[in-house]
């Protein structure tokens, strides 16, 4: 086995510097009727080329966004990984070491983090913002379990035009929580603010997304004001490939910001692993789940990076940390730190500006009637003449796989087809998407 | 300026302090087409202020942050706990093929038979390892395992129409266990451990009853000991109607030697990033699949891989299910890596424990003189030592200890963990380390135990070598600066 | 052991110094079947003695040496003559793409049309570069390209029958245009440079007669200086039938701003790993095509690229060619890189050299009053400057200046030479540098200027913060130790 | 352009720092008649994004090794190359350095430029090796020179089973060189003892190939004898990947060992980057063309490598030097250092016994007669009863490419075939690979 060095000789000594006389003398502590008798029943080991030929193999299954011109979206999008995310990714020290509990061995990590909490705050106009949580889906958890530590009420507001998959993973932890979970229904693809102020006054915290999941933009102000006014912590879900032209949750008031991170540098890679992000104000700092990196000095006077507020952690608080959260997903999020540094303020407008160019032509351009009347940033739902999932099949037999089905979500929107966008994509691709829709629709 | 030797290494600006107005390294498409006006309100106001800089420079800093980082690559990381083993480098090769990579999770199943298949297998393989026959791959790590394990048991004994609101876990058990039981909605309580390092089964014996739910155990502990009765735990908990949840981060001691399964656990998580290879990354990702007995199996999260003859699907339909608690089917990449590592080793994965377990006794034997050993046995895959002798007898703490490992090039143990121990020193090899580097960090250990006697002030103002000295951690969370404020930034007075 | 700061960096074993006899990392496969016996004297008789190491050390040993190594993304680098340039991280990704990097070269040109369409791509953007209309890819570096250059020369002059035996080189040649003389099988003879850092037009009248076969020259020169009378020096050598060969290592000046083809010259070479951003390696590889005029094209290396079309392919069929100067059509994977970088920067290209020589010439105006400027001049892309005042006055060398800069954490310039400057410092910051790097390093030089008056000792002993300190380079020639010689490798004594 | 850094301010300042006004007046050394006075014409400036999308596009028109099974090798080949090689081809910092002219910067590029050597020279059986070469065509040529300095002979004997684009290089430097080129032919595939060492009586050197390029293992011990029986200096061209099982060329008495160093540690890449390797006996050492690194003390007595030998060079012997070489292919040659540790000396002599057994199996399992009767390696020449080029064509249609058709550089073998194998290879890839010649020659 390449990954393991020790030689014969080497077993010898060390089982004679230990005082055994074989491997076996070890294992007494397991009970006998717990010791497993026999080998295990895996495939047999394969060395590196052929563990090569078999991966590669099973990748070779998969239809990948390279393989066809695709405008699925609908939380994951196939937007630009710059290079510069490979010089994170790929170098042996930041990929193998683990949390920078040791600060002098982990100055890099440490300050790269500290970095990325920086440039969290600043596009969610937020105050501080922890190292990462899992994805989009599990901050949204996490911000509930804020919610209830600093409201004594126990339901949470979910806008149902917030990512399906957060409002599943909401539901999945609010038991434990003890926490009832209300849905809001959307009206022509947006949630109305007074319909939300109703829902949100007895409510500890209320959730929505911009741009929401239909594609939508929300009026996330209104949203923030009424939840705000209400006494119910407004959380908004956002991406962070649209903070450079639309407005950030801290302008409009937001307690809490969270999101999905992939869009900003990380791949699709079948759904993970990706970095969730969750910023907030400063009043809840000391309620932030996660760890969350601090500057300070050094015996020396020299500027030093640190985990900090550890108080509320579960190694120093354990059930009474404010999440159960140790591994987290920093080396995702730094890529995304690479990535936005990469950008820049005017790349991201670029990109931002892109993304609404791009989607306004495929609304003018798709010959499909646009679902909503609503502004749009990236991703357009159409109303579909034949079931969507039916055109999608129809369009992928010619090489275009034309979005995402919101009848898989949806109840009465089998008809709706989200068309999401990205810079990568040209007004050529967008022709062809729309010359394909125009004939298997014929 | 001034030429101090290794000042560039000492010296690493933010990178927003690299930056300049007006450069930039990204130059995303700009197709020509209008771009269309927002309403006022939805318009950002204030453009954020990510940094400016041009390709060189952004290369050039995250070069200088990883060269002030010490990883598994640049030596040894005996960080108990936490299993830093060597991470294979062909994983990185494989989790970036195209078709792993840019494969999108909303693809349908037939377009996704390779990745079906490769987490079907891993399922397999991770089902066998436990001893239990079900598999969810979707938990993100380990603490999400845990919790998705008490939710499961809850759905258990909804279900069975049983009211439980108690989970047991040991005085060793790592913080993510109670931190777990409250955010599932339990109430804690907590079982002591015997001279010899087991849980204490009078104690136990008095703590289960009907409102039990469950215990959560590591095993081996986190005192790297076999629980040499946990046959009698286990008819404890099962005799009061209770579960045992299985806390994997241990596994890496017992692969293909002992089975949680067998040994009474109905509910495991595996930690993908510890027992198998999935690169730590500075904090994460990890990966925490869960395994269950064939009557947990309906409440698992949804979805969950499933094979109809040659064809795998994932399967949505679980109307027991306790839901969903990740996006998607889980962290795909991490089953890439994870997946490749057991089939590198096949049925030898045996080896890999037996070796992490011989590596660590060995360590063990020629510390054991010179450090305080609270529970005197075999361990398995670690160990945990006390320097309380060098505190008693020259005030030499572990963190003195741990601080100036890192003067010696190694990266220093777990310290302080667990709390049963004091001034613990958690001790992890792991398997994939040659003896030489054991030597060198016994040799390590044996000098700066000398070192306590001879030179305490060394040890105390240790690490000598790195590019920063000890930090003023009270400051850091007394005035908290958690993120860069460009003009408005403190200045750092000492 | 003993622990000292920065101890891991200063001791790396040698790979085989790591070795245990058994351990191993790569298992490759066998196959099921019968070995087959080799004849006995075709049998190997003794095992070579690779190293022997699990993979975990393999991985450490390279990361600890790449550690030990400063490239352009460790700091500023500014080795004249060299032009380390930032190196785009994306060609890494585009050249290990599957499509180019698994190609095979003897795939037959249908199978190869995107490789060949790239190449071809390059030649065309080369040609414009150059003013000249025919391109080879195949030479492997500038050396090789010199080398075919000459070879080229020969040909077109036995076509027409005329014996030319002399090849005109600068006293500021680079040391590989007289050794690429002496291989081509041609004489040298050696013309002066004037007062100006020209060329002396007389001493070269002097020199070019009917036994003239060409110029080899770099322009600008390895001065960093444009040759302000190239018009009559290639009206010289044209005039007596000779042909002019321009050395392209200093082509980062100049792109877009004036062009070989346009100074007179009829053979050109590029140096891919310079202008064009290759990646240097530790030594290579590089990439030197050659363009050429349109009279000496029939003489290229076979095969070259062409099109017929919308289709490409290698024409092999080249009655008059040279020959083949290197394996298949030439370093492809290097040209993936260099396509790259053209098209990443345009018709911009001219920006690249503008913002060379502005670097340059701002380094220069700020470094001119505490060095010696030997030709007073704007410069072009580099710059030479002479320690010679410093010597004089403080005894201190170019070679010490150099030195000193590595405590700063910056690499040296390029030093002694070209030979016509004494105590040289040949400096090079290139295109990719900012501001802020540009000054760090002029404050480390002014800064050691002043060391040069006020602790000379310091200069003379640095470098004090590398992984060594100077180093015997004459026992080194004297007793050379040229590989590792296991149980008889000397010992190292001082 | 996102590789510049260069500010309008930083502009100005720099300009007035220099004292010119404008940037023109820095080229006013330029005389105005070679001045360039319009736009480059050349295709308009890419973003990253856009660059990934225009060479993907070109990359996927090639047909590569993984796009059908293939066992065309002849000079190049597919050995698995390993992971660890990543580790040196991806650290910034030993792609980003250059030459280590400056040791105390470059310690780490030494010592494993001193560690290839040492590998090269255990595997050949020499004393001492370069840093490298290009390739291992222009090696050959190197080696000439060497003859050149060491023999006052002028005519060189290349045996006709020398790979063709070798022989080609050296009779394209030949000329330089004042050297006549010989060629020997071959009697069943192999050249033969008395004939070459007629040919060598006059020669400065004489090389051949083992394994070589038919296919064949040569009587390599007694074609060096008879080499350097006739005063000639014996130079072998031979596979690093067959070095554990076929003897050394130290072994059997040459004067040098050359080639090509793809087949360890580098990937096809159409033809290159790659190394070649060039390795002799002590007696040439002060004749060796290119880098040599060696060992010594630093100033503390501390163990350090550093560039030696340098007065064999072009930068201090100019026209007088071993070889005009600078720029090698360290690179290339560091990623083959990382395979053969890899491999080590028992899967390096894995990897040669499962080529020797595949190339077996293949002559007993393809349905066509082998060319020649000699002992094979990984390589094996069959008659095929068509031209072998349309049995190339016909099997490729099923998916199949069968080999390299040695027509293309040898006269009168339009009709042999020559099948290449490594350890990549499996029983069902031959046997697939033997249905598929039966039926296109059905
Ligand atoms: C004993 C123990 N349990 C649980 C965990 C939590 O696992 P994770 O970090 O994967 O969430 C850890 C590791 O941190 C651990 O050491
Ligand atoms: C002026 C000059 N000419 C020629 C060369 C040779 O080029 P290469 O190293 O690519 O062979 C160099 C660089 O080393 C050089 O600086």
């Amino acid at each position: 086995m390449g990954y393991l060095s020790l030689t014969d000789a080497d077993r010898a000594e060390m089982l004679a510097a230990i005082g055994v006389s074989s491997l076996d003398e070890l294992f007494d502590q397991i009970p006998p009727g717990v010791r497993f008798g026999r080998e295990l029943e895996v495939p047999p080991a394969l060395g590196e080329a052929e563990l090569a030929r078999h991966l590669e193999e099973l990748a070779s299954r998969n239809v990948h966004t390279g393989s066809e011109l695709s405008f699925v979206g609908a939380g994951i999008y196939d937007h630009y990984v710059p290079s510069v995310a490979d010089v994170v990714l790929s170098r042996g020290e930041f990929l193998t070491a683990y949390t920078p509990y040791q600060p002098e061995m982990s100055q890099g990590t440490l300050q790269a983090i500290f970095e990325y909490q920086t440039v969290i705050c600043e596009l969610t106009g937020m105050d501080v913002s922890n190292a990462s949580g899992y994805d989009g889906c599990t901050v949204a958890a996490d911000a509930c379990f804020v919610a209830r530590h600093v409201s004594d009420r126990r339901k949470v507001v979910l806008a149902e035009t917030l990512n399906p998959q957060v409002r599943q993973v909401v539901k999945t932890y609010a038991r434990g929580f003890g926490f009832e979970v209300v849905e809001l229904g959307h009206r022509d693809g947006v949630v109305d603010p007074d319909e939300l102020g109703a829902a949100a006054s007895d409510a500890a915290a209320v959730f929505f997304q911009q741009p929401n999941f239909l594609g939508c933009l929300e009026d996330a102000p209104a949203l923030a004001a009424a939840a705000n006014d209400a006494g119910a912590l407004s959380v908004a879900h956002v991406d962070l490939m649209s903070l450079s032209v639309l407005e950030s949750p801290g302008a409009y008031g937001c307690a809490l910001a969270i999101g999905e991170g992939q869009s900003a540098g990380n791949w699709p890679s079948y759904g993970g692993p990706h970095y969730g992000f969750l910023a907030s104000r400063s009043d809840y700092v000391r309620r932030m789940p996660g760890r969350i990196v601090g500057e300070t000095v050094d015996a020396d006077g020299r500027r030093a990076y640190v985990l900090t507020l550890q108080t509320r952690e579960q190694h120093i608080r354990r059930e009474k940390a404010t999440s159960n959260i140790t591994t987290n997903q920093t080396l995702l999020a730094l890529a995304g730190l690479a990535t936005l540094s990469w950008l820049g303020p005017e790349g991201l407008r670029e990109v931002g500006e892109t993304c609404l160019a791009l989607s306004q032509y495929a609304r003018e351009r798709v010959p499909l009637e646009p679902a909503f009347d609503q502004p749009v940033f990236k991703e357009v739902a159409f109303r579909t003449p034949m079931p969507a999932r039916e055109l999608v099949r129809r369009a992928r037999e010619r090489g275009v796989n034309p979005g995402y089905a919101l009848g898989r979500d949806y109840e009465g929107m089998e008809d709706v087809l989200l068309v999401a966008v990205t810079e990568k994509k040209t007004v050529e691709d967008l022709d062809r998407l729309a010359s394909v829709i125009e004939e298997v629709c014929a | 300026m001034t030429a101090e030797p290794g000042r560039a290494w000492r010296d690493t600006p933010l990178v927003f302090e690299r930056s300049r107005p007006g450069r930039r390294a990204g130059r995303p498409p700009r197709p020509d087409l209008p771009v269309p006006e927002l309403p006022g309100s939805l318009r950002r106001s204030q453009p954020p202020r990510l940094p400016e800089l041009a390709e060189p420079e952004i290369v050039r800093h995250f070069t200088a942050l990883a060269d002030r980082t010490f990883g598994v690559d640049t030596g040894f990381y005996p960080l108990g706990s936490c299993t830093m083993k060597h991470n294979p480098r062909v994983h990185e090769r494989l989790a970036a093929l195209p078709g792993f990579r840019d494969l999108h999770p909303h693809a349908e199943d037939e377009d996704a038979q390779g990745a079906l298949e490769l987490m079907w297998n891993l399922q397999e393989i991770l089902a066998e390892i436990a001893g239990l026959p079900a598999v969810t791959l979707q938990p993100a790590a380990g603490s999400q395992g845990e919790l998705t394990g008490l939710m499961l048991m809850r759905a258990y004994f909804d279900e069975r129409g049983e009211e439980r609101d108690t989970i047991i876990t040991a005085d060793t058990a790592h913080g993510t266990n109670p931190a777990s039981v409250t955010m599932a909605g339990y109430q804690l309580a907590r079982v002591e451990t015997d001279a010899r390092g087991n849980l204490d089964l009078a104690d136990l014996r008095a703590k289960v009853n009907e409102r039990t739910a469950g215990l959560m155990l590591t095993n081996p502990s986190t005192l790297g000991l076999f629980d040499e009765g946990i046959e009698e735990v286990a008819e404890i908990f099962h005799g009061a109607g209770a579960l045992l949840y299985y806390d994997g981060a241990n596994l890496n001691a017992v692969v293909g030697l002992s089975r949680p399964g067998d040994m009474g656990f109905d509910i495991v998580h595996y930690n993908l990033h510890k027992t198998f290879s999935q690169p730590h990354g500075g904090g994460g990702p990890g990966g925490g699949p869960v395994a269950v007995r064939e009557s947990i199996e309906p409440y698992l999260p949804a979805p969950v891989v499933v094979r109809d003859g040659d064809v795998f699907r994932l399967d949505h339909d679980r109307p027991k299910s306790i839901g969903r608690v990740r996006g998607f089917a889980g962290p795909f990449g991490v089953f890439v890596r994870a997946y490749a590592y057991m089939r590198a080793y096949g049925p030898e994965l045996r080896d890999m424990s037996e070796v992490a377990v011989l590596n660590a006794n060995y360590v063990l034997a020629r510390l054991r003189d010179a450090y305080d050993l609270p529970y005197d046995r075999h361990c398995m895959h670690e160990f945990v030592l006390s320097a309380r002798n060098l505190k008693r007898e020259h005030g030499i703490t572990a963190l003195d200890v741990a601080k100036r490992l890192m003067d010696y090039g190694i990266h220093p143990p777990t310290v302080y963990f667990p709390l049963v121990v004091p001034e613990a020193l958690m001790i992890e090899p792991t398997e994939t380390e040659p003896k030489e580097r054991l030597d060198d960090f016994v040799d390590a250990m044996l000098a700066i135990a000398q070192e306590a006697a001879e030179s305490p002030e060394v040890l105390k103002s240790a690490p000598h070598g790195r590019p920063v000295r000890r930090l003023d951690e009270v400051r850091a969370a007394k005035q908290p600066v958690l993120r860069y404020l460009f003009d408005e930034h403190p200045a750092l007075v000492t």
